[in-house]
């Protein structure tokens, strides 16, 4: 991981910044609430500062910023695709709450064969998985941040 | 029916910031596709709504799109009564100059600017509302 | 062992700002993000609180977020920095925890 | 249309009470607010007393009523089903509209063609329209009832 | 030619049924639903405000959210009519227009 | 890192109304999964998220699932600290009496049955938040 050994550009005037693992949940859809777009931001910008992500866990309506049949304006920002290029760039794991997607309609192909649905609309870079997922970012991380209304 | 009698007065109820959700700028969706219909179209900006209306906006920096223009196109679209009420200007500490100017051409004075913005108190708007056909809440 | 508090929520709507002002300790920081940054707007009838607040935390606005909202630098109440989101990293990194306030 | 001739079982103490045409407009999704199930049984209890209901529009988070992709836990209701099945019975006109259903990732096999997408996720019942559809059914409509958040 | 006005937050947490009783003129309705029926519970903060308010609307209360929210019949004010959803269709049909206070 | 390490303070901070939104119903969710994980505990009720404890809830009428009695059952799954806001209690004029009643079976003193339920001001809370590793709100 790495490690600061002098100040950088960007940097916070902050003394003791070292390099941390955050955890990230994300309550609320894209566009409806800025809740995943203050996310992105953040998750962004610890990344850049050499901080690790170690989960991004999607949560009650934050499951839809994990569709891939959104089509937003062409002049407005596509969160989808963001967090998709994001998590293949720095390898992010990013995981939908399997609980919280059934009530809200996404599902991976798995979720749709077992459920006996006959398409899904996971976006590439997100994956399904258990609330234990979150409870162990919580444990595994630094610090868990929440984003949500 | 004929079409003068279909003509009924639509109210725009906007109590939402914008940016933080995305009432304010869905709501002017409607607002803009409706001025099509030719109907009696105004719009209300209470408690936190009146925020929609603040100048100097740029949301570049939050990776949102800004649609504060949007108010300022309003008038074209023949959207010309945005009623703003004076006790939320007040508690939030805004006066009418920390808003965006928005005027509208008045084709009956050769097409004079005139402003869009009418400032009314509670009472005032209580008694807009209790005129309205449709009331639609954002 | 000190806690950064988030409040996205507007404080002329919502009782978040006033709750978590009533559950930090000193030394802690807040941080208003989204719409909670209007709070931090000199003026408005929370101006006070938030003022009074200020002996006993270190207050902070998201920058990006007054910008979108038309909050420009010299309305900012005396006293609340300015922080874009590598500040808020650092904000959290700085913290044992953060605590948001939705 | 029917008319209420003398009183009946059900009836609230309205004297004036005849039959109207309503319009219903649905802001949020299913499960995260109440507002959908208000809305339905507003809607169910209306037609019971012998209204009509021009339209149901589904606007902002509504649009997510209308995902047949829902899997919710088998001991609580489907709202999706449930809106569809008294659409079925009443033969109600539900309206997605297209700009919010397209920022939220809810397609139907016209949408998904247009937009490039592999599939689509439109529920029975549910078509997906314009928003001159809500201001259409503001002018056609006795009463529009909003609910939201 | 009354209006039906409509809260469903919760009065503890946010400002819609302030703004709503703001805004009503005598003779109006207002039915709270949802989170909104916590201001129909006697002894709360809210109620002398409610109570207040008596004299110039009809306020009722949906009866399936008291009862999801454990408010039961001998708690709510004097006063408050409780209806139930064919209610709440009879009073959108009585009145003029349905504003509601989101 | 021993497993004794690794046990963390998790704290979920419950604010909202239950129905009108799902989030009391989705923290429960992340609540009963998390017991698993054997950390340490604890949950809070503070402004709105007091109504969450309500007794006689019944959401039949709605159409909802009711879901009160899975704050019953937490002692089950030795989720054992419920703070409750005293001031928040106040403002609604409730009462611990109006609350349900929940308690565990403690094992340390022959599965006596003790009040899970405990009363704290907002100072003692205060410091009950700045004694934790992980903070979940909702």
């Amino acid at each position: 991981m790495f490690e600061f050994g002098s100040p950088r550009e960007g940097l916070v005037h902050s003394t003791s910044e070292v390099a941390l693992r955050f955890s990230i949940q994300i309550n609320e859809g894209p566009y409806t609430h800025q809740a995943s777009d203050t996310a992105y931001q953040f998750t962004k910008a610890a990344l850049e500062k050499g901080h690790e992500i170690f989960r991004v866990f999607f949560y009650h309506d934050g499951v839809n910023n994990g569709t891939r049949y959104t089509v937003p304006p062409q002049d407005d920002r596509n969160l989808q695709k963001l967090w998709t290029e994001l998590a293949e760039k720095h390898k992010l794991d990013l995981v939908v709450c399997i609980a919280a997607a059934q009530r809200r309609g996404i599902l991976d192909a798995n979720e749709a064969k077992r459920q006996g649905k006959d398409g899904d609309n996971i976006a590439p870079g997100f994956r399904i998985s258990g609330l234990g997922q979150l409870i162990e970012a919580g444990i595994q991380a630094d610090r868990l941040i929440v984003f949500g209304d | 029916m004929s079409d003068e009698q279909q003509k009924k007065k639509f109210f725009y109820l906007n109590r939402k910031a914008p940016y933080g959700t995305i009432y304010a700028l869905e709501s002017l969706e409607v607002v803009l596709i409706g001025a099509a219909f030719e109907q009696d179209v105004s719009l209300a900006f209470v408690d936190d709504g009146v925020f929609q209306l603040m100048d100097n906006q740029d949301a570049a920096g939050t990776g949102m799109k800004g649609f504060s223009k949007i108010y300022r196109a309003l008038g074209d679209y023949e959207v010309r009564k945005l009623y703003v009420e004076k006790e939320s200007l007040e508690t939030r500490g805004l006066s009418v100059e920390d808003l965006m100017p928005i005027t509208y051409e008045d084709e009956d004075e050769d097409y004079a600017e005139k402003p869009s913005i009418i400032l009314v108190d509670k009472s005032e708007l209580a008694k807009i509302i209790a005129d309205q056909d449709v009331v639609m809440s954002f | 062992m000190s806690t950064l508090h988030t409040v996205n929520k507007s404080a002329y709507e919502r009782n978040a700002l006033k709750s978590c002002l009533d559950h930090a300790l000193p030394g802690d920081a807040i941080l208003l993000i989204e719409d909670g940054v209007y709070a931090a707007r000199k003026g408005g009838s929370i101006a006070p609180a938030l003022t009074a607040a200020k002996g006993n935390f270190k207050i902070y606005a998201l920058g990006p977020d007054l910008a979108a909202r038309g909050v420009v630098a010299g309305q900012v109440l005396e006293g609340i920095e300015t922080v874009d989101y590598a500040g808020f990293v650092g904000l959290a990194a700085d913290a044992t925890r953060v605590c948001a306030w939705l």
